[in-house]
């Protein structure tokens, strides 16, 4: 593998290492539900995503064959995030989750 | 390592076996599912406990025991099936009776004791 | 017989076709050959399930729209992480957003859009598909955010859809 | 063959005798004697034979794992007894012709009769122990259904009962004895058991043995204190009390006495229980015999009573004694049967046996009661009737015992006491049925003599006690030698059989009991008196009473055991797995074995103290059940990464699969149900269940831990080397999965099937009524089928459809197969069902879940099926190597299309399991008011 | 230096799991726990691939594949569950 | 290797397929198929009995595996008797269903082959884990029965007997897990050579693991304390599925013949005999508490139902003592007990549609249709099942008290088995008594006619009990060669040098 594979390799395990501990951060430390909610689509996708890249790379490299099933997930991944993030909105609005204070607007009646 | 997957598998039997004892057919058909999750992983374990050796022929230099996962692959399936069943039954049984107790019993009053406990813990 | 050999959804062939490729790891001679059969045959058995036929006018446009969005999905995702790191409060919004696309897909592509980029959510469509509820991690205001989001997303989106 | 004609011939009889039934009464009548006639005629050679004493035995083979056989044997005892169940049965027979009523169901009476018969004669000629005993027993069968023959009259139905309760408990008694009596000799035989006397007595289970054979001697005859049934036996038919109850089943007990009398008798023990038995049964016997009101019981006491007569005679251990005994057994036989066939007449032209209301019945039938005068006479002992010879032989036995002391003065004085009492209630039977004033409020009034064919039974039979009477040598002597010599087993003493012996002891005390009887009977009013101060015992009550009794406690006992709590039944269970398992673990020792413990790393320490936390949550948490449902959730994911961990990729995606599509299930189900659970058990039953489960889990890491740490070897290496030369794949899991071990698989895919079709029959005609909002109240969405939800979902199918492919395609090579394949397709499928609703996914659905079931179970089977056309066995795999143009070279393994089975029953399966519970929704049926987009 | 990356990358994306957990197990609401378990199977797959990595295996890519797929049912599922009651009606 | 080893498999699978095919055929049609198969799973049986009879063990390779590696079948003579037992009260409890206890859901056939199928693998499999396989498979179709016919009643009692059964399962599994854990083998022959050279660790393992498979077998055999599920749910389940459920309890007593015979049997060396010393006290209190349970039943088919475990403590008593003479004894009884018990609930469920609302419960209530024909088949069988003369139960019986001659043992169960038996003619007495004869004046509110299908099968199932009689010299030979084979394990384990079909067949 070379030296610059392995880098690249490095870097984006580290970021998406991170991305995901700071989206899980996010999810524990941001204020109410919705803003929870911003966390994981985000942060822990995209951090699964500079993963699933390292491995591609990583693996192009040493088996000489071009791995594509991580994009595969990669992208399923960013695909359905959205669709359950706004399920999850739905329920927390139908629950009639309560925003935190000083949130403008208001969420919907379900 | 073989301790912490031996504690895994007692934690799962011991609340599988509480929840198993539990009144209603909810938290019963619960414990069942963890008890299936330990008995799983027990029968799995009776091959030991190896990294990286999937029994995959030309993935690794040895192979672990394929066998129990074989048959773990089986009790999965058979646990899936039975579950689906007992999760029914308890539906008809709720259908039956308008109640969800194990026994079927409707509108019972409940322990004394328990109103006191109630009480105290809250 | 004959008029079966066709492709009833071609987009969802071609993108059936493509995923084979991704999963066979490669492409070779055989994986081109399941991937048509599959591309072929899947979409026979699955065409009911996809009753509306996504018309998408202008086709070139999409590479552009999605790198767009990977690169916003990147930003956005270090905007996030810099207000989750940091100390101070973050001041959410729910913005009822007015929608001008009208097909589903539109909307739903967009509203994905909308949950992977910076600092929003898609929370709720209304039921006569009309509105859009975003909420926003960290706005000053709302018009600001259905601003950004009209010109950034909607209007390619509704070039393509048209 | 002869000799088991004898004992079938009835049995065939009983078989017929509903056919004769049709032609009425007098034609059944006929055709139940014929089988009497024809053993009569059978046996009738044979006399000689056994006059000289010789024995004949016709034995045929039948068990011999258990010494059973077919043996009959006729000597003179088994005669003795032959004859008088033949000519009984033929008079009673007659008699019955005329005493049922046309209504009445001839048929079974007569089949039961002959039943009888033929069981009697089975007992009384078996020469096998365990054959007898099997006629014993039918016995207590046929007249369990006999007494309650009346089937409407609540005490008929009692007093069978009853009667079967005792007789049938004493011949489980009996048949302990004689097992252990053939343990003992080591055949069952009687020449074997009757040779070995001295071997049985001398054995250290003589005791328990020859118990247990008086028990069923002692309940089928009625001796004290198991006496109660007989008198309630009598809400039988007449003719049976009279043929049953007096001259032939209870001589069975008896019978016994002396058919093992060689075997048993002459000991000590033998003598004291026999002989104490009967004497306490013949004096309680004549006593109540004296209180009784009714006709019937009169005379079932005066049988008891009689009874214990012979026993005592049997228990006395002489041999002139066991002769008297004998002699006796016909005398009985014949003025007792002949008494209750004329109790019988009076009954049925009277209407009632209250002998309080029947009086002054001379006037109206003086042939009847010159009958019943005589029979009564011979019943007191009075001279030149038989009954009195067999009493004097008894008197004459009574003085003969020589008993210590002062003891040796309670024979004759037992004997005089139960002389008087017999002569007072025969006295009364005579007096206060012909005589003593008119008759009190009859329900027939008046009485007239019977048809002329009852009474020939009873003419004949008083003719026989007449005529043994006045000579007995000549009437019966022979056969009581014969019948003797039999009982014997060895020469027969000088006996006399005279009408007259001399002025002597014996008669002095047959004068005394005579003249005391009479004045008994005059006196009655002061014993009735003397008694009523006693409480009278109903023992049919008590006896109901007890049964009742025991049924109730039985009732509240299996009421407290298997009270219907599903807690405690689990509970037994694993406290029985906890309690078996026990011992052997704390046997272990050491719990770390040899190959001992391998480092932990840190991930997979978090990981598993995730899962031990979540676990824990989920139980203690589970009230909030959907919280529950979450970190079970949380559970089935750190399970299935534990499965990668440990190199097991097929187990990984599996458990996934399974676990996704078990919460589905569960969600499904929660639906309906409530969401929290009550706080319902107590803290102690808390705390008790948390030992239980906590032992539980203590005792599974002990045998984990011990496990892990022990080095082992497996067969597996064979599968490694096999897999990919023989299996053709080199994902060894399921190349065992659908070649190696593919019977298995076929049995988890039938078990995937049957329980979807259990599920789905199961819910066809539920209802169930679905909460109006969630648990805190909520109203539900109007928005069933989100619009984004629904989109997304679109392509999914296609997508999820390729995915399975791809995994099926692989999973001979590779993590993958048939299994996961399905489980994909499944969740896509469900996928659709959730964001676009039942009416609309199943509009596009063309096929049945059902189909799709049998198609997969079909590939399975016929791939499976398919070597046997070239001679190999079920299931046996082959493959090979295609290469076409472009493709290039690819691999074809019939188990594929093995594996292409589970693939389909798993899509049905889950789905049908899934759309069943989804079915009872109210909005599948109606469309949901928002349309799916 | 890549095996001390992974590492390290397995260490924070099991500390991210751990954090979820917690989340989790806070709550306060049902869509909380969900969202929270959302995120527990993207750190699966993280973790799964990761495993792959370290173990020089492309083998275990379609289990992670698979709770892609799986998590996103279950979600929507339990989403549905939570406001709409029945999962398939 | 013999085909024919598949065919009392492979029937009934087919059959099945073919039953779930058939959604919307006509039911005459379902129920002439479904007739045939049965029928022909006889056949094979019968077959099957006829080679096992000359006593060498025959087996089929699945997949032409040799075992231990590859799962086989294995016959013998018990295997073949309980095949017959199976199939012979499998028939004629369907013949009964086709009178229309099958009508209801269109899944009862499908269901009732099934279980057909997974009894018959139970019986012949030689492999722990299939073993397992087969009890999934014959307790998820008895599951399905148990809940055929609708109704309230027989929900909670399915429940409590499907959850207990579950918990039995995830022990079989850990038991097989730990037997497997230590010798690493799953074939029973294997397992049996296997066991005998173990010491220390691995022997406590294994004998824990083998009493833990002891709780299961239990359960399913019913014994005592596991058997308090049994009652309500076989009383509460239709008459032909109860009949069927009659051989049930007879698998768990068969797994402990085969397993403890073969693995933990005589040679076992440290292992010999594991846990019959447990076995023979709770045989004998199982037969003590279905006594008392028979006693106070309430209905006619409860009654059955304890008398199901009355024979589940009379089975199991003799089988922990072990002698061959027992053993020959035990199968004798089964057979009588099987069929006697089959016929009852069948009997007791005519007694029911005849009785208006007072159905088979022990009460009194107006004269019933058909009371001659129903009391003489109640007699018959209560005869047999109280163990009186001249019927099989007494033969049963008194073949059991005979292989007990001696110590403490005897004492224990001539005492347990000849009281039981005097009370349970108590109780028969009292229950026919009271339903057949203590009527009162009145109408029936639902008057039916009995169907004469219905009503052959249950009677051709009571006279079974007069055949055994007849036949019974012929039968206990039998049953005296299987005693014997069971105890020559050295035979059953050479099925292991048996070779496979050569290549190139
Ligand atoms: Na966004
Ligand atoms: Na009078």
């Amino acid at each position: 593998m070379s030296l610059i594979s392995e880098y690249l390799v490095s870097a984006l395990l580290l970021l998406g290492g991170a991305f995901t501990l700071i989206g899980a951060l996010g999810l524990l430390r941001l204020p109410d539900f919705y803003t929870r909610l911003h966390a994981p689509t985000k942060a822990t996708t995209l951090g699964v995503g500079a993963i699933m890249l390292s491995s591609v790379i990583y693996f192009s490299n040493h088996d000489q064959q071009l791995g594509f099933s991580e994009t595969l997930i990669t992208v399923f991944l960013f695909l359905t995030a959205p669709v359950s993030a706004n399920i999850l909105a739905k329920a927390a609005m139908h629950i009639g989750v309560k925003p935190v204070r000083g949130t403008r607007g208001r969420p919907w009646e379900q | 390592m073989e301790l912490m997957f031996a504690l895994v598998i007692g934690t799962l039997t011991a609340t599988g076996v509480y929840l198993l004892l539990r009144a209603r057919t909810f938290p019963v058909v619960v414990g069942l599912t963890l008890l299936s999750y330990g008995v799983n992983l027990f029968l799995f374990s009776t091959g030991r406990l190896v990294t990286g050796q999937q029994p995959i022929i030309g993935s690794a230099e040895h192979y672990t025991d394929p066998l129990p996962q074989a048959l773990v692959l089986t009790a999965i399936v058979i646990g899936f099936a039975m579950t689906a069943f007992v999760v029914v039954l308890s539906l008809r049984s709720l259908a039956d009776h308008d109640d969800d107790h194990v026994d079927g019993r409707r509108d019972e009053p409940p322990l004394r004791e328990i109103d006191e406990t109630e009480a105290n813990g809250q | 017989m004959l008029d079966r050999l066709t492709f009833p959804q071609p987009w969802l062939s071609v993108l059936l076709f493509t995923t084979w490729q991704f999963l066979s790891n490669g492409v070779s001679g055989a994986s081109v050959v399941m991937g048509l059969v599959l591309a072929w045959l899947i979409p026979q058995i699955t065409s009911g399930f996809w009753p509306e036929r996504p018309v998408f006018v202008k086709a070139w446009r999409v590479p552009a729209y999605l790198l767009r969005l990977v690169q916003d999905i990147i930003v956005a995702s270090f905007s996030v992480a810099r207000l989750i790191l940091s100390p101070r409060p973050p001041r959410p919004v729910f913005v009822a957003y007015p929608l001008s696309l009208e097909h589903p897909l539109a909307i739903t592509i967009l509203a994905s859009t909308i949950s992977l980029t910076p600092g929003t959510v898609s929370a709720d469509v209304s039921d006569d598909q009309k509105t859009l509820l975003v909420h926003t991690l960290d706005a000053d205001s709302a018009q600001e955010v259905i601003d950004a989001i009209h010109n950034r997303y909607e209007k390619p989106l509704m070039e393509m859809f048209q | 063959m002869s000799l088991p004609l004898v004992v079938f011939l009835p049995f065939l009889g009983a078989l017929a005798a509903p056919l004769f039934a049709l032609g009425g009464r007098t034609a059944i009548a006929i055709a139940s004697s014929v089988p009497a006639l024809i053993a009569l005629a059978v046996l009738f050679p044979f006399w000689e034979t056994l006059a000289n004493g010789d024995v004949v035995v016709q034995s045929y083979e039948w068990l011999p794992t258990l010494g059973l056989s077919f043996s009959f044997r006729l000597d003179g005892l088994s005669l003795l007894f032959a004859l008088l169940i033949l000519l009984i049965g033929l008079l009673v027979i007659l008699y019955s012709r005329y005493y049922l009523k046309s209504h009445e169901n001839v048929g079974k009476f007569y089949a039961l009769l002959l039943c009888f018969m033929g069981s009697m004669l089975g007992i009384v000629m078996a020469s096998n122990l365990l054959l007898m005993m099997i006629f014993w027993e039918l016995t207590s069968l046929t007249s369990f259904l006999l007494i309650s023959f009346w089937t409407h009259k609540q005490g008929a139905r009692r007093g069978a009962r009853m009667a079967l309760a005792v007789t049938g408990g004493g011949g489980l008694a009996l048949l302990a004895g004689i097992l252990i009596i053939g343990n003992i000799v080591g055949s069952f035989e009687l020449d074997a058991v009757l040779a070995a006397g001295d071997q049985i007595k001398a054995h250290a289970m003589y005791p328990v043995a020859l118990t247990l054979v008086l028990l069923g001697a002692f309940t089928k005859s009625a001796q004290f204190p198991f006496h109660f049934w007989l008198p309630h036996a009598m809400e039988a038919p007449t003719p049976i009390s009279a043929y049953l109850h007096s001259a032939t089943m209870v001589k069975a007990g008896v019978f016994l006495l002396a058919r093992l009398y060689p075997a048993l008798a002459g000991t000590e023990m033998w003598f004291y229980m026999v002989s104490f038995t009967g004497m306490a049964t013949l004096l309680l016997g004549a006593y109540v015999a004296m209180l009784k009101h009714d006709l019937k019981g009169l005379l079932a006491y005066s049988t008891v009573s009689n009874l214990g007569l012979i026993t005592l005679l049997f228990g006395m251990g002489t041999k002139l004694a066991a002769i008297a005994a004998l002699f006796h057994v016909i005398n009985h036989a014949t003025f007792k049967a002949s008494l209750f066939m004329a109790a019988g007449i009076v009954d049925h032209e009277t209407g009632t046996r209250d002998m309080r209301r029947i009086n002054g019945l001379w006037r109206y039938m003086p042939h009847t009661a010159t009958l019943a005068m005589v029979a009564a006479s011979s019943m007191a002992g009075v001279p030149l009737l038989n009954g009195f010879l067999s009493k004097e032989m008894f008197f004459a036995e009574s003085l003969a015992l020589n008993l210590p002391g002062l003891w040796g003065w309670l024979p004759p004085i037992v004997a005089i006491l139960a002389g008087i009492f017999a002569v007072a209630y025969s006295a009364r039977f005579v007096h206060d049925v012909f005589f003593n004033g008119k008759p009190v409020d009859l329900p027939i009034y008046p009485p007239h003599e019977p048809p002329r064919y009852m009474k020939i039974p009873v003419e004949i039979l008083v003719f026989a006690c007449i005529m043994v009477g006045v000579f007995p040598t000549i009437s019966v002597g022979p056969l009581i030698y014969a019948a003797a010599s039999a009982t014997l087993g060895e020469a027969v003493p000088d006996y006399e059989l005279a009408v007259f012996h001399g002025f002597n002891l014996p008669l002095m005390m047959s004068l005394i009991a005579f003249f005391g009887g009479l004045l008994m009977y005059s006196q009655r009013q002061r014993f009735f008196d003397f008694h009523a101060r006693f409480r009278e015992i109903d023992e049919k009550a008590v006896f109901e009473a007890v049964v009742a009794r025991c049924v109730n406690l039985a009732n509240r006992f299996t009421g407290k055991i298997e009270s219907g709590s599903l807690q405690r039944y689990a509970m037994l269970l694993v406290v029985a797995v906890i309690a078996m398992a026990f011992l052997p673990l704390t046997n272990l020792g050491l719990y770390i074995g040899a190959s001992g413990l391998t480092p932990v790393d840190w991930p997979t320490a978090i990981a598993a103290g995730t899962l031990i936390v979540s676990a824990i949550i989920t139980a203690v948490m589970h009230r909030e059940r959907f919280f529950a449902l979450v970190m079970l959730s949380v559970v089935g994911l750190v399970v299935s990464l534990g499965f990668a961990r440990f190199s097991a990729p097929d187990l990984a995606m599996t458990q996934l699969s399974v676990e996704v599509v078990t919460i589905v299930l569960l969600m499904l189900a929660l639906y309906y149900m409530p969401s929290w659970t009550p706080l319902e058990t107590t803290t102690p039953r808390r705390i008790r269940d948390i030992a239980i489960a906590l032992t539980a889990g203590i005792g599974m890491t002990l045998v984990t831990l011990a496990m892990l740490t022990r080095p082992f070897s497996s067969i597996s290496s064979f599968f490694l080397e096999h897999s990919k030369p023989h299996g053709g794949g080199t994902n060894v899991v399921n190349v065992i999965l659908v070649d190696f071990r593919g019977f298995d698989t076929l049995g988890e895919i039938s078990v995937l099937a049957i329980a979807a079709l259990g599920i789905y029959a199961m819910l066809k005609n539920t209802a169930l009524t679905p909460p109006s909002g969630d648990g805190q109240g909520h109203p539900w969405t109007r928005d069933a089928h989100p619009m984004m939800l629904a989109q997304i979902a679109r392509p999914m199918l296609p997508l999820a459809l390729m995915v399975s492919v791809y995994i099926f395609l692989r999973g001979h090579n590779m993590p993958g197969g048939g299994f996961i394949a399905g489980l994909i397709t499944s969740v896509a499928l469900i996928l659709q069902y959730i964001a676009s609703g039942m009416v609309w996914t199943e509009e596009r659905i063309s096929f049945r879940y059902h189909n799709v079931i049998g198609l997969g179970l079909l590939f399975a089977t016929v791939c499976g099926a398919g070597s046997l056309v070239f001679g190999y066995p079920f299931l046996t795999s082959t493959f090979g190597h295609i290469t076409w143009p472009v493709v290039g070279e690819f691999e074809v393994a019939s188990a594929m299309v093995f594996d292409l089975g589970v693939y389909l029953t798993v899509i049905g399966a889950t789905l049908l399991a899934l759309v069943s519970i989804g079915r009872l929704s109210p909005h599948s049926a109606i469309k949901s008011k928002k349309e799916p987009v | 230096m890549m095996t001390a990356a992974l590492y390290i990358t397995i260490g924070m994306v099991t500390l991210a799991a751990v954090l979820n957990v917690c989340r989790l197990i806070k709550g306060p609401d049902a869509p909380d726990r969900v969202l929270a378990l959302d995120t527990l199977y993207v750190n699966a797959i993280a973790l799964i691939i990761l495993l792959g990595l370290v173990l020089g295996t492309r083998l275990y890519l379609e289990a992670a594949l698979l709770i892609a797929v799986m998590g996103f049912v279950g979600t929507v599922a339990m989403g549905k569950y939570l406001k709409r009651g029945s999962v398939i009606e | 290797m013999n085909d024919w080893l598949l065919a009392p498999i492979l029937i009934p699978l087919l059959g099945a397929i073919v039953q779930a095919f058939m959604g919307y055929a006509p039911i005459s049609l379902r129920r002439t198929l479904a007739l045939a198969t049965t029928v022909l799973i006889l056949v094979s049986a019968i077959v099957l009995l006829i080679l096992a009879n000359d006593g060498s063990y025959r087996i089929y390779a699945f997949g032409n595996w040799q075992p231990p590696f590859g799962i086989v079948l294995v016959l013998d003579r018990l295997a073949a008797l309980m095949l017959v037992v199976t199939a012979v009260l499998g028939l004629l409890s369907h013949i009964y269903a086709v009178g229309g206890a099958d009508e209801g859901n269109r899944q009862f056939h499908g269901l009732f082959l099934f279980q057909l199928m997974g009894l018959n693998i139970a019986f012949l499999t030689g492999d722990l884990f299939n073993l397992f396989v087969a009890f999934e498979v014959l307790l998820i179709a008895s599951y399905g029965l148990l809940m055929h016919g609708g109704g309230t009643a027989r929900t909670v009692p399915g429940l409590h007997y499907v959850v207990l059964n579950l918990v039995g399962s995830a022990i079989f599994l850990i038991s097989v897990g730990m037997i497997y854990s230590v010798t690493g083998t799953l074939n029973m022959a294997d397992l049996a050579l296997a066991v005998r050279g173990l010491s220390g660790a691995d022997l406590e393992i294994v004998r824990a693991g083998g009493l833990m498979l002891l709780v299961v077998f239990g359960l399913k055999a019913a014994i005592l304390p596991l058997c308090f599920w049994l009652p309500k749910a076989y009383a509460k389940a239709t008459a032909p599925v109860a009949a069927l459920f009659a051989v049930m309890t007879k698998v768990g007593t068969y797994a402990i013949l085969r397993v403890y015979l073969l693995v933990f049997g005589d040679n076992a060396g440290p292992l010999a005999n594991l846990g019959m010393d447990w076995l023979f006290p709770l045989a004998l209190i199982t037969l003590a508490m279905g006594v008392i349970g028979a006693l106070g039943a309430g209905s006619l088919k409860n009654l059955v139902a304890w008398q199901v475990i009355i024979s589940v403590g009379t089975l199991l008593a003799p089988v922990a003592l072990g002698s061959e003479a027992g053993l020959s004894a035990a199968l004798f009884y089964l057979l009588s007990t099987t069929f006697t018990v089959g016929g009852l609930f069948l009997v007791s469920d005519l007694v029911s549609s005849q009785r208006g609302s007072a159905a088979d419960r022990i009460i009194t209530a107006p004269k019933m249709r058909n009371r001659t024909f129903l009391s003489v088949l109640f007699l018959v069988g209560a005869v047999a099942a109280a163990g009186i003369p001249p019927l099989s139960g007494f033969f049963g019986k008194i073949l059991i008290l005979q292989s007990v001659q001696s110590g403490a043992e005897m004492g224990w169960l001539w005492s347990v088995l000849l009281i039981g038996s005097f009370l349970t003619v108590i109780a028969y007495s009292r229950a026919g008594s009271i339903v057949f004869w203590r009527t009162v004046d009145g109408h029936l509110e639902r008057p039916a006619r009995l169907n004469g299908r219905v009503s052959a099968s249950a009677g051709a199932l009571i006279a079974l009990t007069v055949t055994l009689v007849v036949l019974a010299g012929p039968i206990t030979r039998y049953t005296d060669a299987t005693a014997a084979q069971l105890h020559n394990t050295a035979a059953y384990t050479a099925i292991l040098q048996i070779p496979m079909v050569a290549e190139g067949n």
